[in-house]
């Protein structure tokens, strides 16, 4: 049973440890992290269905006939891509927010929107 | 960044820079063969150029890669990739079919990989160079 | 020749137009000829994306499903584009709104966004649209992740660029939310990969019914669920759209609010019905016993918070989630005329939400301001637009005659015919919340005074022609909607029952 | 335990130790340089698990692309740290439902590495054994990639191309004096 699974299991354990930390830490860039760490181990989980005991990896030789299966390897590919292209835009909109508000902090951001509304109320 | 960097950093880049350049354009090349393709290339491509940059400042990069020709760049690439769709459509294929785009079905899949991996390759190399610009501008 | 390659141009005339329109000549000068040029050239792809989604919907209903076989590769092993009368119906809603926001856009636009960006704006537009059609004619589960996340990545963008400094952390709000919507997507479609070795739809449906006791399709149909239901905005999971609304430019506002969720909506029908099976959804999963509830707190909860909101557009966000909350009630009955009623009430909602933020967007370009305060005295400066506010209001309400009446009382007669009392008391209930908000914007334009301070120093006027034209089809098609139901309604129906099939 | 077995457990466990520490560590700088090396492990165990297409991206990508990005960024919003002040308890209650559901659907899946997994022999025979023929290369990735789902590739190049779009919309043309005033 542990042979058969291990992979996925620990997978899912990272999985989890990445998700943990977006959902809890305060600090945007933590969370960007935590996104990044999230998603290369739902990468792992892929990778690792695509696995074939005593394949070889798919690239055509002669002589070979178990070969991994491709197709996860692609869908990979462009996931890893999709979460680089998110991870860019994240830290853009983190720069932009540091300029405004001069912090990463979520929650000094979140007190300082509070007091925005405040007076919006006030003066409007 | 426009710090004078010492001698030996200099040398050593101009030594890496064409070596990690010329790898960039293998991986492009040669991604038919082995693992590697125009993303990788791409990216490898990028790195050397941002190495440049780091060394020799951005001002002096930009004289060599313009933002303006990056920025063509980017859409370039993406349009090589759509172009090569649309050309399948005119030549009596579906969208994206290679078989079309030459005499024989194989030259058709090899002509249209090519060209689409070299899409592929200018988009990223041009969008990592672009992303680097504006965060080192912005952190100015 | 190009006809049967219509489906394929539905997404592509868009995704090439994008990289033209960031290359356009001028672009990103101050030049006002060059922002000009490029809204131009933004409309005339949406118009067209719009006449394509026309001649793809003719086919359909003519000759039924359109399959095209992207690179000429047979599905399972290449990407197929499938389109039903639902992928239809949907693709004529995102390009029709399109549109509309398209030929509204350019003033408020130029005031709202810098100049030398605009040009790169249209861009954003344009990819954003391509990501919304790409998602509605594929038949291909991964295909759907990518283009979901195109349209994704231009909406953060686009969302980032509104004028509060609010805007910035509502994007980034959305874009963690979002992605780990999509990361669940991921792992569902990982999952039943995993399980079928497929990932064409179709191929999916047909071997999913043998695969019933597995577990790792539990968990499959789970993560899917909660990863669309993030997208859609679904209580307890809608907490980025209203602050996402609310501070958007006010163009972008009217686009998402018509089209972003009731694509994502669209996902859920394809996969509960399509993918899985209506009975596989409620007979063997028992969705409507978590849907039904979160629906009926949706509208209960999100349409009293909106009751006290002050800031408008934050407002008719909350009713937009209220309002998905109607939709997924319709889904969770479980029964045909349920899910017509939730498709068609997606439909109204469009037409008569997208009005309403397009009205935010005249008084946002006259007045600048989105508070509630500011309304007093608007009914007199600004006729046209409070007007339209007040007639898509009834809409919004379901008064009788309007578009929104129509969808209301079919999902009451639904909930009926179900015997299921406590959700059509809250159809109803809804509907009187409703009347609440929108009678405090009522009031406050027409029987308040406005406070002297506020308008010294500028006339406010009417907006723009060109913005209160396409505010006006939209007012027009909220009452032809609410009496011809002949396409919305019939459309709808053949959708579903197709689907069902 | 032969020695590939071998490798992917101590790879695994090597990741699992990584993103502990990177849970605990208050100092964002070494939070970067660790989800590096997450990344450079990962890339690591794509190899042994015979995916060296991904594994040379996710090096690439992964290990030298984001961890440059990071830095960038850290670069500048400093390393200024947060305390959490919520409570800890709603965020591991999700993780853990989350985890459940997971661990609950692997049970029914095909074994790690079965040669007659559903994956195995439906769809991805053909572009074993007909690819090269009906493409001509002998990296199968790349004819998967760029011919049969070469769509979703094309896919992919809008998602780098909005990015790089989104990026100059936030971050370009800051220095410029606003034109115009925010109305309240």
């Amino acid at each position: 049973m542990f042979a058969d699974y291990y992979n996925y299991w620990v997978a899912i354990i990272l999985m989890m440890l990445g998700f943990y930390i977006v959902i809890s830490d305060a600090n945007l860039i933590k969370k960007i992290i935590g996104l990044s760490i999230f998603q290369t181990s739902v990468f792992i989980l892929f990778i690792s269905m695509s696995k074939v005991e005593g394949g070889t990896a798919p690239i055509l030789a002669e002589g070979i006939t178990t070969y991994s299966n491709p197709l996860p390897h692609v869908l990979i590919l462009t996931a890893i891509v999709v979460s680089v292209a998110t991870t860019a835009l994240g830290l853009a909109i983190i720069a932009r927010i540091y300029r405004e508000y001069g912090t990463v902090d979520e929650n000094i951001i979140h007190d300082q929107d509070e007091e925005d509304e405040d007076n919006n109320e006030a003066t409007g | 960044m426009n710090k004078k960097r010492s001698l030996i950093l200099r040398e050593a880049c101009n030594l890496i820079v064409p070596a990690v350049l010329l790898y960039a354009l293998y991986v492009q090349f040669h991604g038919d063969y082995g693992p590697g393709g125009g993303f990788q290339a791409g990216v490898i491509f990028a790195a050397a150029i941002i190495l440049y940059a780091l060394v020799y400042g951005r001002k002096k990069t930009q004289k060599i890669f313009p933002a303006s020709l990056v920025r063509y760049l980017i859409s370039i690439g993406l349009l090589l990739y759509a172009g090569v769709g649309v050309a399948s459509l005119f030549m009596g294929g579906n969208y994206l079919d290679y078989n079309v785009l030459a005499h024989n079905p194989q030259h058709g899949q090899h002509l249209g990989i090519f060209l689409i991996e070299l899409g592929v390759g200018i988009t990223v190399a041009a969008v990592m160079i672009m992303i680097f610009y504006m965060l080192d501008e912005y952190a100015d | 020749m190009l006809t049967q390659h219509l489906a394929v141009l539905q997404v592509v005339v868009p995704l090439i137009s994008a990289p033209l329109c960031a290359l356009l000549p001028l672009a990103g000068s101050e030049n006002k000829l060059g922002n000009k040029l490029a809204w131009l050239f933004a409309t005339l792809v949406s118009l067209t994306t719009f006449i394509i989604a026309l001649l793809i919907a003719k086919e359909v209903s003519d000759h039924g499903v359109i399959s095209y076989q992207l690179g000429g590769w047979a599905p399972p092993w290449g990407i197929e584009y499938r389109i039903d009368h639902l992928s239809a119906y949907i693709l004529l809603i995102v390009s029709a709104i399109a549109c509309i926001t398209m030929l509204a856009a350019q003033k408020s636009v130029e005031k709202e966004i810098a100049h030398e960006k605009i040009s790169l704006f249209y861009s954003a537009f344009l990819l954003c649209l391509t990501g919304l059609l790409g998602v509605v004619v594929t038949g291909d589960a991964f295909n759907i992740f990518v283009f979901l996340e195109i349209s994704s990545l231009s909406s953060y963008v686009l969302i980032a660029l509104g004028n509060d400094r609010k805007a910035l952390t509502a994007s980034y709000q959305y874009l963690i939310m979002g992605t780990i919507g999509a990361t669940f997507i991921l792992i569902g479609i990982g999952l039943l990969y995993m399980l079928t070795g497929t990932l064409n739809i179709v191929d999916l449906q047909q071997r999913i019914p043998e695969l019933l006791s597995s577990r790792t399709l539990h968990a499959a149909f789970a993560f899917f669920t909660v990863g669309i239901s993030l997208k859609l905005a679904l209580l307890p999971l809608h907490l980025w759209l209203p602050n996402a609304y609310a501070y958007a430019p006010s163009m972008i506002t009217v686009f998402l609010s018509a089209t972003a969720t009731k694509v994502s909506l669209y996902i859920l029908f394809r996969f509960f019905f399509g993918l899985f099976s209506n009975e596989i959804t409620f007979e063997e999963f028992h969705l409507d016993k978590i849907l039904i509830p979160l629906s009926i707190l949706a509208i209960l909860i999100a349409s009293s918070v909106a009751v006290f909101q002050n800031n408008i557009k934050r407002m008719f966000a909350y009713s937009s989630v209220a309002q998905i909350g109607y939709m997924t009630l319709g889904i969770g009955l479980a029964t045909k005329s349920g899910s017509i009623a939730g498709m068609l009430h997606l439909f109204n909602h469009a037409i008569i939400k997208g009005g309403l933020f397009l009205a935010m967007a005249c008084i946002v370009f006259r007045t600048g301001s989105v508070q509630l305060s500011n309304f007093a005295g608007l009914g007199k400066r600004m006729p046209w637009t409070m007007a339209a506010i007040l007639l898509l209001g009834l809409g919004l309400i379901g008064v009788p005659f309007t578009a929104g009446f129509i969808s209301k009382w079919y999902l009451l007669i639904a909930a009926l015919e179900q015997n299921n009392w406590l959700a059509a008391t809250v159809i109803v209930g809804g509907s009187l919340l409703a009347v609440m908000y929108i009678w405090k914007i009522i009031e406050h334009a027409y029987f308040k005074i406005p406070i002297s301070s506020a308008s010294e120093g500028q006339v406010i006027s009417e907006a723009p022609f060109t913005m209160l034209i396409p505010l006006w089809i939209l007012v027009a098609a909220n009452f032809y909607f609410g009496v011809n139901t002949s396409f919305s309604y019939g459309f709808a129906n053949t959708a579903i029952n197709t689907l069902f099939q | 335990m032969d020695i590939q077995t071998i490798l992917d457990i101590s790879l695994l466990t090597l990741l699992a130790v990584t993103a502990v520490i990177l849970l605990r560590l208050q100092n964002l700088l070494a939070a970067v340089l660790l989800s590096g090396i997450y990344s450079l492990l990962s890339a690591a165990l794509f190899v042994s698990l015979d995916a060296v297409d991904v594994a040379f991206t996710e090096a690439a990508v992964g290990a030298g692309l984001t961890t440059v990005l990071l830095l960038g960024a850290i670069a500048i919003t400093g390393r200024e740290q947060s305390v959490t002040r919520h409570s800890k308890l709603l965020p591991i209650a999700v993780t853990t439902v989350t985890a459940a559901a997971l661990i609950y659907g692997t049970l029914d899946m095909p074994k790690f590495g079965d040669p007659m997994a559903p994956i195995h022999t439906y769809v991805a025979p053909r572009y074993i054994e007909m690819s090269g023929e009906e493409i001509g290369i002998p990296n199968i990735v790349t004819s998967v990639l760029a011919s049969y789902r070469s769509y979703d590739t094309l896919g992919e190049v809008t998602v780098v191309f909005t990015a790089a779009i989104g990026v100059m919309l936030l971050l370009g043309g800051l220095r410029k004096p606003k034109n115009k005033e925010k109305n309240e």
